[in-house]
């Protein structure tokens, strides 16, 4: 499967392995990613790993303490684990109303 | 229907109205939230929303719940519109049934403020002169209070 | 039409809610109260309210002015229905539009507190034995705090 | 005209002249007089002297303090005075809403 051959082609030092999980944007972070979703590959093993590796790949600006993470439609804390098929979503401040 | 809902047509009030009716029921408070023209002294022409559905449902029934449990409520159902909306439109509506007035306004106040700060929907302003900006916003709490 | 009105008619509240549309505007507070089935233990039937109409109107039109003096609303209007109440039937809706989202539910809950307290209009209670009583109601202050 | 001779035949001592109102009455008042509305002809001078003299005739039970006067559709004193062709409400506790 090519996918796979692309993941591993991409070891990361120190990682416990590379996972594909799905990441949604909203409102900030869908403008500067350009995208509403994807499928990404990762050896982070938290969040916080996920959002700085996509943040350092992207180029998004919003710092963690504005951001809450959200893992499969729950909010989590920045050290929540994740896992290969999980849906991550980091929620730029929120302005319903 | 869900108690909480999201939706990219026009909220029908009246549907939602008809919903608060309970024969223990003696006030029922409403809110609307509608898109004004005006935001810090700049003029809006429109607004565009975007929301997480089902997390904005989720967060939006754990809010009724929580005010179901503060309040002695009969009735409390709320919805936000997503997309692309006019001045005037509905953005949000809340509706509160109780047997006496006071729960009623204060729960109503209280699951807006709510939904405000914790509901994962974001605002996009058009300004009059066409340049957009996303609404400043509130950083959502990790752990409410019950 | 009246800011204020009493009516011997079902309240059309989709027409009042209309009424509250403004450019401006951010936020709609509206409280409907309405007969519900019970008072103080005691199962309620329906509802006849006497309205003493032109001070009524007056009355409720001067409590609206109040409420525009102390908050910065845009619209501010009220209804009273007078004879006849079915439970579930409106027998007041206040609704109040302003920029902002804190001042309409202060200035409706406000409304709505002084239209019980002065407004001349009398509500008595049929229960579910046939035996009628006027509910207990307020003494009119002369000089309402402005 | 036989409403004036009427009148003029009732004299009530110590008055400055015998008037008419028109008296409206609403909930507990109208029950106990059985009648929405009617014209008084009085020699009180005043809201409250009226009051008690409807209340003696009638056996209106509502004590003074549990009322409030409307004279020509504006609330008033118990002391305001009255004068012919007014319209005079004794206004029972309200409940509204």
């Amino acid at each position: 499967m090519a996918a796979l051959d692309i993941v591993f082609a991409m070891p990361v030092p120190g990682s416990s392995g590379v996972i594909q999980l799905t990441v949604l944007y909203f409102a900030h972070l869908r403008d500067q990613r350009g995208l509403d979703s994807e499928i990404v590959s990762t050896t982070a093993a938290d969040a916080q790993s996920l959002y700085r590796e996509l943040a350092a790949r992207h180029g998004l600006s919003l710092p963690e303490k504005s951001l809450i993470v959200a893992i499969n439609e729950v909010m989590v804390r920045w050290d929540a684990p994740v896992h290969a098929g999980d849906t991550v979503v980091f929620l730029p401040p929120v302005s319903g109303g | 229907m869900d108690d909480f809902a999201l939706t990219n047509q026009s909220i029908d009030v009246v549907a939602w109205r008809r919903r608060l009716d309970h024969p223990q029921a003696g006030g029922l408070a409403i809110f609307e939230g509608v898109v004004r023209n005006h935001h810090q002294g700049r003029a809006v022409r429109h607004l565009d929303y975007q929301g997480y559905a089902p997390l904005a449902v989720r967060t939006g029934s754990e809010i009724l719940a929580t005010a179901r449990g503060r309040w002695p409520l009969l009735v409390a159902l709320g919805c936000h519109r997503i997309g692309h909306l006019d001045i005037g439109e509905a953005a949000v509506w809340i509706g509160v049934a109780s047997a006496h007035r006071a729960e009623a306004f204060a729960a109503c106040a209280w699951i807006m403020d709510e939904v405000k700060a914790r509901v994962p929907v974001w605002k996009r302003e058009t300004y009059a002169d066409g340049s957009v900006a996303w609404a400043q916003g509130s950083v959502v709490r990790l752990d409410p209070p019950g």
